[in-house]
Parts: structure tokens; C-alpha cells; sequence
């Protein structure tokens, strides 16, 4: 399941309804992105998510169903927000649930740096001297490519 | 044609979205760029690196040589950094 | 913080504890381990978890001092169950937080894959022919055996 | 010496918890293991797979040829299976 909101999230509910009444489940693995007061060395106040309606939804829905191919899993989920957010906030969700441990941990791993480089969102961060779009990182393609390689 | 520019392509070029009607020489998304980097020094500015651009033709990640034509939904935007 | 209970414990509570307050986290990592109904192609009812009071800690202990030592982690969190447990019940969770995305994720998968190899636990499973002992699984070695490799 | 068996070690040999002296000559896991074989058929069968078998001594993981007093608290159990 995705989902692309502005509020916030109950990350144990959302935890709890991913592997609720399926006993099949052995293990649910998960990642919590938050919103850091620090990005480059530079303090930040906050930050204003924006992303693409439409493509969003699109793209994280491909990579889900990527995911799904790849990995025996029971259920997987999906949440990303957008708008302002400040340091603390939750900014993304990713949970998978498998009858196995490696499945489970290997496709949330997945899911995470798939939509790190595939998802159009984009960051605007507040700082002293105004406004910055944050810039892509190499790093992230690099864990993206990863599981490239790993197909072939 | 419509357009849709994301991030710093929508700061620099001071457009969100518009409805664009190319001369029938834009086939393809770099033709399209190419086009639009003459509208004004904004755009120019906003299209000079290509390498920091990223297409997306009717909400699919697209190459310069892909098609464009006039019924498509056309967006500009930066490197994705969400997550 | 590592915890070795006969209770249940609350997922959201605990992730949210791990993080809270602390701005320069980046993401929370976390894998939770859940009683499946069906073990080797066998339906279970029930199992019981035995573990070595006193050696448990200590070992629990020295795994996460080894994924402190290796990631930088902001925050990290064992809790181990035993006693009699039910499917769907859960057995183990694991959660790092770091300001880093890979840090965390990394860092999580290292704490489960060597907690099933070195903390002394053993279950014992209730199936229709009486209760049976678990037997390990050479999978789970390797698993372990890929971040001896690495810290080469 | 204080020796604990868990899991099936403890069904198989019928004891959870005890106190033994073990002669002089046991100075090593692998002394104690033998020495421990001799208590009856129990033992003898729980004990037949050392490759099954891992020891803990003062609840630090140990090697056959590693030393045991009369001090210590050594385990008996099979591989692990938390989780």
C-alpha cells in the first residue's frame, strides 16, 4: 500500500496493521526517515517537502510492485509527506513483511533507496540565509544501483 | 502542451505550470528544451546544465530523445531528494 | 538499551522513545520478529522461548556494543521475549537510529542476524505431535558469517 | 563446579541445574564432557553429537580445549534459535 499525505503518521499503528491477523508473518523490518536540524554542517528550522502529484504516486507504486516481485512478502507499506515539516517530524515510512527475516530486511532496504532516487519529491530547506533546495546526492545512486547490480 | 517545472526549475524560470504550443520542429525532448531556453534569460538559466535536469513525459521518467507531442504533460524538475 | 522480558512490549512507544528529542537523527531502522503459525511446513500452536538468564544480557549486551562501535548510532534498542508466546505474538525487536539512512539500516540487520546465532534462546514448539525443539538453521550462520567478512 | 543444561540437553539428561566435583584429571571442556558421558545412558545420549553441542563457560562462549575449574559455571546447550 502507498500513501503521498500532508499529516502525520501513527508509525506503531501503521507497524501493527501491516502484520495484524496474518500469522504467516515472521518478521516485519521498517525505516523512519525524520526531518534533521543539521544538513551539511548547516543548522537548519525547517524544511518544505514538494513533489510531483500524480508521478508520485505513480513511481512509488512501481517500486512497490518491484519490491513484491523480488521478495515472498505478505504485506509492504509505504508513506511519504510532503509539505512543511520541522526537525523531529516523520518524513517517510517503509515496512515490509515477510515469513522471513532476510526478505523482510532486504526489500525495506530496497524500497528506501529505490524511492530516494525514483520518487519526485524535493527538498527546500530554511536556513540563515533563506530558502536551499537541497542537492541529490551521489551516494544515493549509488545505494540505488546496488540492487541493479544484484539483479542481473 | 502542458508544463510543469518542480524545485529550482520552477524558482529560476518563475513558472509552475503552462500550456505551450511548439513550432512543429519540437519532436523530442531535447528539440523541446532547446525551445525553451530562448523564451528568456530565466530560462536559460534554469536549462543551462543539462546534467542537473531530469524530464518526465506524461509522469514517466524520459531521455533527450524521446517523442514529445502536443498532448503531453511535460515536466522539468532537478534530481529527486526526498526520503 | 537492551531488554531481556516475559512481557509484551509496545512497538510504537519503543520507536518513538529511541528518537525523541535527539534532531539529529535521520532515520530509525527497526526489525521485529512475530510467532508464525506454520514452522517447516508444519501448523504450530504455540511455543515457549528458554534463555540463559545473566548470559542472555551479557550477550545481548556485547552485540550491541559491537554495532555502536562499528555504525555511529544516535540510539539503538534490544528487546528479547521468553516464556510461552503465541502466533502473532512478538518475539524480538531491534532498532537503531543514526543520522545516516545506511548507518541504520546496516546497522539493524547486523543486530538480528548476529542475535539469532550468539544470544542463547531456543524455542520450543507446540505441534500436533508434542512440544519439539527448533533446530537451528545453516542459513542463519551464514547470515552472521557475512558481517565477519566484512569487518575484514 | 556449576553445571546447567538447556533445551534439550536438559530434557535428554533429566537436570536443569547442578553441583558436581569432577576428578583432577578434568581440566578441559572436552575433559568434563567425557567425564560426564559415564553418568548413565541420559548423558551418554544427550552428549553423543558434540558437533550439536555448545559450551559456555562463566557464560562465555568456549572451545573444547578450553580450561575449567572448580569455580566455574559451565552450560550445556544446542545451537542457538532465538530470534
Amino acid at each position: 500500500m502507498i500513501r503521498v499525505q500532508r499529516e502525520d503518521f501513527d508509525l506503531g499503528a501503521e507497524l501493527r496493521a501491516l502484520s495484524d491477523g496474518d500469522h504467516g508473518i515472521g518478521g516485519v523490518a521498517s525505516f523512519v526517515g525524520l526531518v534533521r536540524d543539521m544538513a551539511a554542517g548547516e543548522k537548519i528550522g525547517a524544511m518544505t517537502l514538494e513533489h510531483y502529484p500524480g508521478m508520485t504516486e505513480k513511481m512509488l507504486g512501481r517500486i512497490e510492485a518491484e519490491a513484491l516481485e523480488r521478495w515472498p512478502l505478505n504485506a509492504s507499506l509505504i508513506i511519504h509527506r510532503y509539505g512543511r515539516l520541522e526537525p523531529g517530524d516523520q518524513i517517510v515510512l517503509v515496512a515490509t513483511a515477510s515469513p522471513h527475516r532476510e526478505a523482510a530486511l532486504e526489500s525495506c532496504h530496497f524500497l528506501i533507496d529505490w524511492l530516494k532516487t525514483k520518487a519526485p519529491f524535493w527538498k527546500l530547506e530554511d536556513t540563515p540565509d533563506g530558502g536551499q533546495w537541497v542537492d541529490a546526492r551521489d551516494s544515493d545512486d549509488e545505494a540505488a544501483a546496488r540492487w541493479s547490480k544484484r539483479a542481473d | 502542451m502542458k508544463l510543469l517545472y518542480f524545485a529550482w526549475l520552477k524558482t529560476k524560470t518563475g513558472v509552475s505550470e503552462e500550456t505551450v504550443s511548439p513550432p512543429a520542429e519540437v519532436q523530442t525532448v531535447a528539440d523541446l528544451l532547446t525551445w525553451l531556453k530562448r523564451r528568456g534569460p530565466g530560462f536559460e538559466e534554469a536549462l543551462a546544465d543539462m546534467e542537473a535536469l531530469r524530464v518526465a513525459v506524461n509522469q514517466e521518467y524520459a531521455e533527450m530523445t524521446d517523442p514529445v507531442t502536443a498532448g503531453d504533460e511535460v515536466a522539468l524538475f532537478p534530481p529527486v531528494t526526498g526520503g
